[in-house]
């Protein structure tokens, strides 16, 4: 394939088109229009990342890399590449927001141009994170992701969303600029004094600082994650922002920071990530109890839902930091299908707060009389979140624990103790919120789905069964990255 | 000690004293007298370095135009009631104290260093003198020299500005 | 040379204009003339193409860096111009007057970023602050405004004073006023010398307000007549730091390491009481003003780096914080209450200056697609490269985010709380031209090199 | 042939699937043959893959790749042998029975939760299938969870009941406690064989040397799998809770199949415990403990059910004991046997309750020998063949765990042999209460008294048959039988029959053995009928009565130890240290800045006298630094 | 006389007319003592004019170096006059609106 020949690459197409469909959903002001560009805009999307998958062969390779000028003087170019982890988080990035989109199809928000619009625009600050390879576009659009997110979770929300965001976002924002020093630091360590991540593959840097800088890198992606102990800014987020923002922020922006670490942090750091494997594991650990203790004692649906999600990626941090194959790959599966099955559990927490006008577990109860469809849909998702087998979350937490295992043994023993909690919490919850009787409250559960929210509900089914089943769909997809990052690892 | 020194102390003297004078005067107006006395002195100085352009300048343009001009101005606003000094003691000491360590410490930093023992040539020399400082002003100083004529006026347009009644 | 002939001479226009032509509303169009034509003869500098020659001697030395820079003021003079011409005609009688200060400031403007001995500096940095002393002052009647005044002056002519001592002892200690002959690398200083340079850094350190020498300016801004307040935070600051930058650069680039630890502190110290203390503000003028004292801090990582990449960022920070600054005082002009409550709802009465303010307020915070990203990117590019004191620059970034919370307040005023601001009159020009100030911001912020590139002209 | 055994899964798979999905549409009669159905389907598949197995064609069916990550091959493969050949016929065979009963018994639900049940019923029986058919530990540990799952979904499906939910969830916690070991197990086998597959694992773990850390570590891990699965001391709690579902589940789930999973899976990796003795002493005595403890409890039980599900526990706990002195075959012979009378006993069980309208406390039945005739005699039959009576089929398969014990330790015999007489003794209470005196029930309940529908009788009778015979698979040599059984399993456990030496008993001591232990049973057979029959304890019991009617406070007291501690830690770190602590810092670090503002704005007090002071303070500072420190 | 003498003259100066500013209240006092300052800095300028021309002198007798300083003076007596033109025009004013020139009385503007 020439170079020439190709009009514009994947990468590009999937962060211009939400963009520029961003921008012209910010003009459609009239009633329901915006609403339904953005539905179809994502669809779009999810159709671009579709065919995208035809062209995964080498010799589409023109297809799938892009590289342009853009800063010489500091030799930063607009780099992104396709490759496998990156096209797996597009396509989640891409469902992610039909998802959101149908669920509240029915919901309407006050300016729905300005919310639909920056919907999108996060859209595209996303793609760009997973497809950047160059540093100084990767921060550029790690920051740009979470502006619009900013701005939709302070405008539409619980009532104290504002300070929700806010701390969330000066948390957030701290740590990103933590990130900045990093990888200037980098940077001007390369050898060709470069931002591609290539030259900050081979960058030296003097002895005793690449701890230092590590931290940086590491303190932005911790925070994204979050792990334990930076993640207080997420149950009070979560559970104040408006549930498509919810979705988007922890089934897809948790994914940023994981994906940094696989992409950046351990392939540029080597050294001192074997130094400090063990400090980060046994955070990650003790995150995964204690956040699996808290979760047990929330009356908040969707603070539950939050710890729980503390409680995955913690695991998925170990695991990275196990630094062996079967984690990194455990972890790949785990990205997608975390994604899905918490947007699947958000679906479900946001139909039983518009329906029943509250998400305080201790105020429902008797949902499987009155809402039986939902309680199938929200039994089946909860069971893959907590990774039962032939869901689509087994496999990756199987290969995520198999891989701490070669870690350490004691270690895997107490994370795996939370595979006893999360029963624990996640069967408390079914049980509190669905069995027993009706009260007044719940009463009536008639046309809690509707048509938009069944569609979205029946993907995340099918999705959670079908890679329950064959998770080999997924795997062999970041099979290359994952050869990649061990070969990284392993050629020093 | 010659002439020169003998000169030299009593000026220097002259101008420290004035100028604490300056400081401590309770009425402005006296202020300002020893502030002339002050500028007379250092116009000693000067004419003693023999920078007499400079030294004819000083009295002129300082100890003529602006005290008097600071004067007319106390006059004026008919300020013979002198505000006391600053009513909180500690910030009064607290100036004298930070003003006379500033001067503790770089009396401290200058007095053994090798460059202070370098003369400096009094009485005679040229370059002072009225005939060579014209001509270096108006050759290589043009365009600073037009410049402050920007700054005067603008001076000027402030001055009027602020000064006119509105 | 010819923009600072220029500018002097359309001073005097001005001046006479004045006594000419009685209307007030005119003012602005001879000033945007004027402005228009300095812009188009720096350009023509730019290009080498002269039309008035004068003797300089070695007094002045143009650089395309110099050039750029005077070609960033005027531009964004020209926005100022157009942005704040009914605040000028709300200040006084005086228009005219207001105008030709202006140009005289710009005249400065152009000498202390091309000067090539002390004097020049001297000259320059006085005719940029005597013309301040009176606009700072020209709402007559209102005493905050003399205040504001008043308190400039005084500690404006203290340090002058200091600025002269600490030239008389570099004349002392290397015999010469150009910068450029008293740059010798030595490994030990005499002391003759380090109080020179210790005098002149405090000197500048007061005109571009880094602490603990900034305590003029939440005053004398907050005093001052907005539309002033917004010239003097913004080009005159960044010309002070440019004089500062380039003073500091050539005279004593090379005894860089031995002065280096103070700017360090200077620059901690300044971030940190810039930021921790806007955050408490109340009143979003005075929260700019503390702000602007941060954003010195940012800028003094130029002098802390010293090297291509810090001059580079200086430039682009000059750039980008001026057209935020000046964006967000336009906007603040506007609003009948200058306290954070007079934001509420802004976003629903006047979307358009509540989104470009959101835009300026963003850059000021340094998020990416502004320019106020690649400005903060540059300068700590060029901290980190330079090597010494990291912790600086982190202590530096944190601060960075506190200041998201102080500028994220007004956003969230704007945006998210209920109420009714009020604003006065807006021209249709205003909002065209406030849009290309946004539309500038995102386009350096996209594309820092269109500014970045003229420099290797 | 045996390629076909994916359909053995399949069917039940497809019956949940149509069940489930078409729950509102389906009429009841049309669930209950699809339900049934599908299930008949794979036991005709199984029985001819038995068949085939006799003949000797074993081998592994591999489907499609599950995991494959660089070396580590996980296949989605089944295993088709001796022993997965009879267990998928007990599990079909006996999963058929009670999907025919059920049809009968749960006819009273609406269609919508008619269809509910047999599709998680099915969803059963797969899961089961899974469990026993997977090639490698991951295929058998999704099954494994499967169970779990379905057991979960069945005691709760009563969802109305809190209580019944609240066991459901016991249920499945207890078991995730022990896949939490079968998991770790697992990891510990990929590092140390670099496979799941049995065939590897067994393979490779035979040339290890005898207790082997490793090898006992993964053993004890998997043990604890198999604890909670198969409710062993101290895991057991749950599965006298599961009662709360549906009768023929209790049957299904609680009796036949998935409580025997723990001991499928140890049968499996047998050569593993015959390599770690340890191990195997760990299993026998937590066996014989959970043997002869939940006997003692089942002493004191009025629940109809809860009798029997102390009871299962009790004979898991000879099951255990049986695996834990290596005899496998008798621990496979008595799940087969447990599984046809347990399965009896309490489909029997439902078949009173059906006729008393869901009483299940006993004493407030009796005599119902003459209303419910079948029910009567095949509960009797079961009766004589749980307590070991010979010549049904409970003897022979008790009486061979309890040789294989006598010849390891003789204390394991005598407390065996004390769990027997106690097993014998409460099972003739419960039955001399229901069935012999005189009805104690209202007088409505008496009226409405009648035999069970034949959808249920039939089962009762196929099942009594097969508890009576089914001893004859097994009869011991000593006894001139030939041991068919022995002789099928002979294969998967040739590995550990060679590397076990224990010394045959004589035919002598056997004799005698066996007397003892029928003749005590059949002592307290006779002593519970003639106590009970006439007046059956009504009192509430005193003393120690009472600490077994409360079965010892076992679980108050893993209230009281474990759960109540760990809600008040956990409520702790979510008020005092997340609240407080974390967050508390996070926003203490904003409360600081803000502070920090507000004092720091004071310097600025307006006075430009201090603001000079200040800055020539500073500059001072500059100079001294600058002078005297640099 | 030896530079030495000068340098502690002037900064002796210097310091007096900071420790006026420090502690004088009325606003012209203050500016005056500014004023000093400046005076201190000219003597300085002229003492280091003839100290290098002396020392420029020893190799080259016709030599103008210290020239330059001498104008500097001069600009800096240019560039005070302008200051105080600028300055007591400012302290009229304040003088007009609040009838005083105490500088504590300036405290509208603070925190």
């Amino acid at each position: 394939m020439n170079p020439n020949d190709v009009l514009i690459t994947f990468p590009e197409l999937l962060i211009w088109f939400p963009l520029l469909s961003g921008l012209v959903a910010f003009f459609l002001t009239k009633g329901g229009k915006a609403k339904r560009w953005a539905l179809i805009s994502s669809f779009i999307t999810v159709a671009i990342v579709a065919v995208s998958f035809f062209f995964t062969d080498k010799n589409y390779f023109h297809f799938n890399n892009v590289s342009y000028v853009w800063m010489p003087s500091i030799g930063s170019s607009f780099a992104l590449m396709y490759d496998g982890m990156g096209r797996m988080l597009c396509l989640l990035t891409a469902l992610a927001f039909p998802l959101a989109f149908l669920t509240t199809y029915n919901t309407s928000y006050s300016k729905p141009n300005n919310f639909y619009g920056l919907m999108l625009l996060s859209q595209a600050g996303l793609m760009g994170v997973f497809c950047a390879m160059d540093a100084l576009v990767f921060y550029f659009f790690w920051e740009l992701a979470i502006i619009p997110v900013y701005f939709l979770a302070s405008q539409w929300g619980g009532e104290k969303r504002i300070q929700a965001t806010f701390k969330f976002f000066v948390y957030t924002f701290a740590a990103s600029l933590l990130l900045m020093i990093g990888i200037i630091y980098v940077y001007l360590h390369t050898p060709d004094g470069s931002f591609s991540i290539h030259s900050f593959l081979k960058a030296k840097l003097p002895p005793g600082k690449e701890e230092l800088v590590f931290w940086l890198f590491f303190a932005a992606f911790a925070v994204k994650m979050p792990l334990f102990p930076f993640h207080t800014w997420q149950p009070d987020t979560y559970e104040q922002s408006a549930s498509p923002v919810t979705m988007i922020l922890s089934g897809v922006m948790v994914k940023m920071g994981v994906f940094a670490l696989i992409r950046w942090l351990i392939p540029v750091f080597p050294y001192a990530t074997v130094q400090f494997t063990h400090i980060i594991i046994g955070l990650s650990v003790a995150g995964m109890v204690y956040a699996s203790c808290i979760a047990w004692v929330q009356d908040d649906l969707k603070r539950l839902v939050a710890y729980s999600s503390i409680v995955h990626v913690g695991l998925m941090c170990a695991a990275i930091f196990a630094r062996n194959q079967s984690g990194t790959e455990g972890v790949m599966l785990q990205m997608f299908n975390h994604g899905i099955n918490i947007i699947g559990l958000w679906i479900v927490v946001e139909l039983i707060e518009k329906h029943f006008g509250t998400r305080k577990i201790s105020e429902l109860g008797g949902l499987a009389s009155s809402a039986p469809a939902l309680t199938v849909f929200l039994v089946i998702i909860a069971l893959a979140n907590i990774a039962l087998p032939l869901t689509n979350a087994f496999a990756g937490e199987f290969l995520m624990f198999n891989g701490l295992f070669q870690y350490g043994k004691w270690t895997t023993a107490i994370a795996l103790t939370t595979i006893i909690l999360s029963a624990v919490y996640t069967l408390n919850m079914v049980q509190k919120v669905f069995y027993g009787n009706t009260n007044n409250l719940t009463v009536s559960g008639t046309g809690i789905i509707k048509r938009s929210t069944a569609a979205a509900l029946t993907v995340v089914l099918i999705i959670i069964l079908l890679l329950g089943v064959y998770p080999k769909l997924l795997s062999e997809l970041t099979k290359d990255t994952v050869n990649v990052f061990m070969n990284r690892l392993m050629g020093l | 000690m010659g002439i020169t020194q003998l000169l030299f102390w009593f000026l220097t003297v002259l101008t420290l004293g004035s100028a604490l004078m300056v400081i401590f005067s309770k009425n402005p107006v006296y202020s300002i007298l020893w502030l002339i006395v002050t500028f007379f002195a250092i116009s000693g100085h000067y004419v003693l370095l023999n920078a007499q352009f400079l030294a004819i300048v000083n009295i002129i343009v300082y100890a003529g135009a602006i005290m008097v001009l600071f004067l007319f101005v106390v006059m004026l606003m008919n300020l013979n009631m002198p505000p006391p000094l600053l009513k909180k003691k500690w910030l009064t000491f607290a100036g004298v104290l930070s003003g006379g360590s500033l001067l503790l410490v770089l009396v401290a930093a200058l007095k053994d260093t090798e460059a202070m023992r370098r003369e400096v040539e009094m009485q005679t020399g040229d370059i002072g003198l009225i005939n060579n400082l014209g001509m270096v002003l108006f050759k290589d100083y043009i365009l600073p020299f037009e410049i402050s004529s920007v700054l005067f006026l603008s001076a000027m347009v402030g001055a009027v500005v602020i000064g006119k009644k509105s | 040379m010819s923009s600072i002939i220029l500018s002097a001479l359309w001073g005097v226009v001005m001046m006479f204009s004045g006594i000419f032509l009685k209307k007030k509303s005119l003012a602005k169009y001879i000033a945007l003339l004027g402005m228009v034509a300095l812009l188009t003869v720096n350009f023509l500098e730019y290009y080498n193409i002269w039309y008035i020659y004068a003797d300089i001697g070695q007094m002045l030395k143009f650089t395309p860096f110099g050039q750029i820079f005077n070609a960033t003021a005027f531009a964004c003079t020209l926005l100022f111009f157009i942005l704040n011409a009914r605040e000028f005609e709300a200040i006084g009688p005086d228009v005219y007057e207001y105008y030709a200060l202006i140009f005289f400031v710009l005249c400065g403007v152009g000498i202390a970023v091309s000067f090539n001995t002390l004097l020049m500096l001297f000259l320059g940095i006085e005719i940029i602050t005597i013309p301040l002393y009176i606009l700072a002052g020209s709402d007559k009647r209102n005493l905050k405004s003399n205040e504001a005044s008043l308190k400039y002056f005084l500690m404006g002519v203290f340090s002058t004073g200091i600025m002269l001592m600490g030239i008389a002892f570099l004349y002392g200690a290397t015999g010469t006023f150009y910068i450029e002959s008293m740059n010798i690398g030595i490994a030990a200083l005499q002391p003759m010398m380090v109080i020179g340079i210790v005098l002149l850094m405090v000197a500048m350190s007061f005109k571009v307000s880094a602490a603990p020498f900034h305590f003029w300016v939440p005053d004398v801004y907050d005093g001052a007549p907005t539309a002033v307040t917004s010239f003097m935070a913004t080009i005159v600051k960044v010309a002070s730091f440019m004089a500062f930058l380039h003073l500091f650069d050539n005279a004593f680039g090379k005894m860089h390491s031995q002065w280096q630890l103070l700017i360090a502190l200077l620059t901690a110290a300044t971030l940190f009481i810039g930021n921790i203390t806007a955050v408490f503000q109340q009143s979003v003028k005075r929260m700019l003003a503390y702000s602007s004292v941060a954003h010195a801090g940012f800028m003094m990582f130029a002098l802390f780096g010293l090297n291509t990449f810090a001059r580079e960022g200086l430039i682009l920070y000059a750039a980008a914080y001026s057209l935020a600054t000046i964006g967000s005082f336009a906007v603040l002009a506007k609003m009948k209450d200058f306290s954070l409550e007079g934001f509420n709802g802004l976003g629903k009465t006047q979307p358009l200056l509540a989104l470009t303010n959101t835009v300026f307020l963003l850059s000021l915070t340094g998020i990416p697609l502004t320019a106020g990203f690649f400005a903060k990117y540059y300068m700590l590019m060029g901290a980190v490269k330079n090597g010494n004191h990291l912790w600086l620059v982190i202590f530096a970034v944190l601060m960075a985010a506190v200041s998201a919370y102080y500028y994220f307040r007004v956003i969230q005023s704007m945006y998210f709380k209920d109420g009714n601001a009020q604003v006065t009159a807006v021209s249709p020009v205003f909002r065209i031209t406030l849009c290309i100030t946004a539309a500038l911001i995102i386009l350096l912020g996209v594309f820092p090199n269109l500014l970045l590139k003229g420099l290797y002209y | 042939m045996s390629k076909l055994v994916y359909l053995v899964p399949l069917f039940p798979l497809i019956g949940f699937l149509i069940n489930g999905l078409a729950r509102k549409s389906l009429s009841k009669s049309l669930t209950g043959i699809i339900g049934s159905g599908v299930i008949l389907a794979s036991f005709i598949i199984s029985v001819i893959l038995f068949f085939e197995v006799k003949a000797g064609h074993t081998g592994v069916v591999q489907l499609f790749d599950f995991i494959s990550i660089g070396s580590l091959q996980i296949p989605f493969a089944f295993q088709v042998d001796q022993l997965s050949a009879i267990f998928m016929l007990i599990i079909t065979g006996v999963g058929f029975l009670i999907h025919v009963y059920s049809t009968a018994y749960m006819h009273e639900e609406t269609s919508a939760h008619y269809a509910r049940y047999f599709s998680f019923l099915n969803l059963f029986v797969f899961s089961m299938l899974l469990l026993v058919l997977g090639a490698n530990y991951l295929i058998m540990f999704i099954g494994w969870e499967g169970v779990g799952l379905c057991s979960y979904l069945l005691i709760g499906y009563w969802f109305k009941n809190k209580d019944f939910s609240t066991a459901g969830r016991k249920a499945f916690i207890m078991n995730r406690i022990g896949d939490f070991g079968f998991l770790l197990a697992v990891f510990w086998m990929i590092q140390h064989f670099g496979s799941l597959n049995f065939t590897d694992v067994l393979g490779k773990a035979a040339g290890m040397p005898l207790n082997d850390t490793t090898l006992v570590g993964i053993t004890l891990l998997l043990f604890l799998g198999a604890v909670g699965k198969s409710a062993q001391i101290p895991l057991y709690t749950w599965l006298p809770d599961a009662m709360a579902g549906p009768t023929p589940v209790s049957a299904l789930i609680h009796a036949a199949t998935m409580v025997t999973a723990g001991i499928y899976m140890i049968a499996r990796s047998n050569i593993l415990y015959t390599l770690a003795p340890t191990t195997q002493g760990v299993v026998a005595v937590i066996g014989l403990a959970t043997a002869i403890f939940a006997a003692t409890i089942a002493l004191k039980q009025n629940d109809i059910k809860k009798v029997l599900a102390y009871s299962t526990v009790s004979q898991l706990g000879y099951m255990f004991l049986g695996l834990g002195v290596g005899a496998y075959t008798g621990a496979v012979f008595h799940v087969m046997t447990h599984a046809f009378f347990k399965a009896l006993l309490f489909l029997g069980a439902g078949s009173v309750i059906h006729a008393m309208h869901q009483e299940q406390d006993m004493r407030k039945m009796g005599g119902l020998k003459k209303q419910l005739p079948i029910t009567h005699w095949t509960f009797l039959v079961a009766c004589i063949a749980i307590a070991g009576i010979p010549p049904l089929s409970g003897f022979f398969s008790k009486d061979e765990i309890l040789a294989a014990a006598f010849s390891v330790n003789k204390i394991y015999w005598i407390i065996g042999v004390l769990g027997a007489v106690l097993t014998a003794f409460y099972m003739f209470r419960l039955y001399a209460t229901t069935f012999l005196g005189k009805f104690r029930g209202t007088q409505e309940q008496e009226q409405h008294l009648h035999e069970a529908p034949r959808a249920m009788t039939w089962p009762l009778i196929i099942l009594a048959v097969l508890s009576a015979a089914a001893g004859l698979l097994g009869i011991p040599a000593v006894l001139g039988g030939t041991h068919e059984l022995e002789h099928f399993l002979s294969p998967v456990f040739a590995g550990s029959v060679a590397l076990q030496h224990a010394p045959h008993l004589d035919h002598a001591t056997e004799y005698l053995l066996m007397g003892v232990s029928a003749g005590l049973s059949a002592l307290a057979i006779l002593y519970a009928i003639s106590r009970f029959s006439k007046k059956p304890d009504m009192e509430p019991a005193t003393g120690f009565g009472k600490v077994l009617e409360n079965k010892w406070y076992v679980d108050e007291l893993y209230n009281a130890v474990i759960v109540q501690p760990l809600r008040r830690l956990s409520l702790l770190l979510n008020n005092v240290v997340e609240k407080l602590g974390i967050d508390g810092m996070v926003n203490g670090v904003g409360k600081l800045v803000n502070y920090g503002g507000r004092q720091l704005r004071l310097l600025q007090n307006g006075q430009v006298g201090a603001y000079i002071l200040m800055m020539v303070v500073a500059l001072l500072i500059l100079f001294i630094i600058q002078l005297f420190v640099l | 006389m030896t530079i030495n003498h000068y340098i502690f003259l002037s900064v002796a100066l210097f310091c007096i007319g900071i420790i006026g500013v420090l502690t004088r209240r009325n606003m012209i006092i203050i500016f005056m003592c500014v004023e000093l300052m400046l005076n201190a800095v000219n003597l300085l300028l002229v003492a280091f004019s003839k100290m290098h021309y002396l020392s420029a002198s020893a190799f080259d007798a016709a030599t103008k170096a210290g020239t330059d300083a001498q104008l500097f003076v001069f600009f800096v007596m240019v560039v005070a006059a302008a200051e105080v033109s600028v300055g007591l025009a400012i302290i009229v004013m304040m003088y007009r609106n609040t009838h005083s020139i105490d500088v504590n009385f300036l405290n509208r503007l603070k925190h």
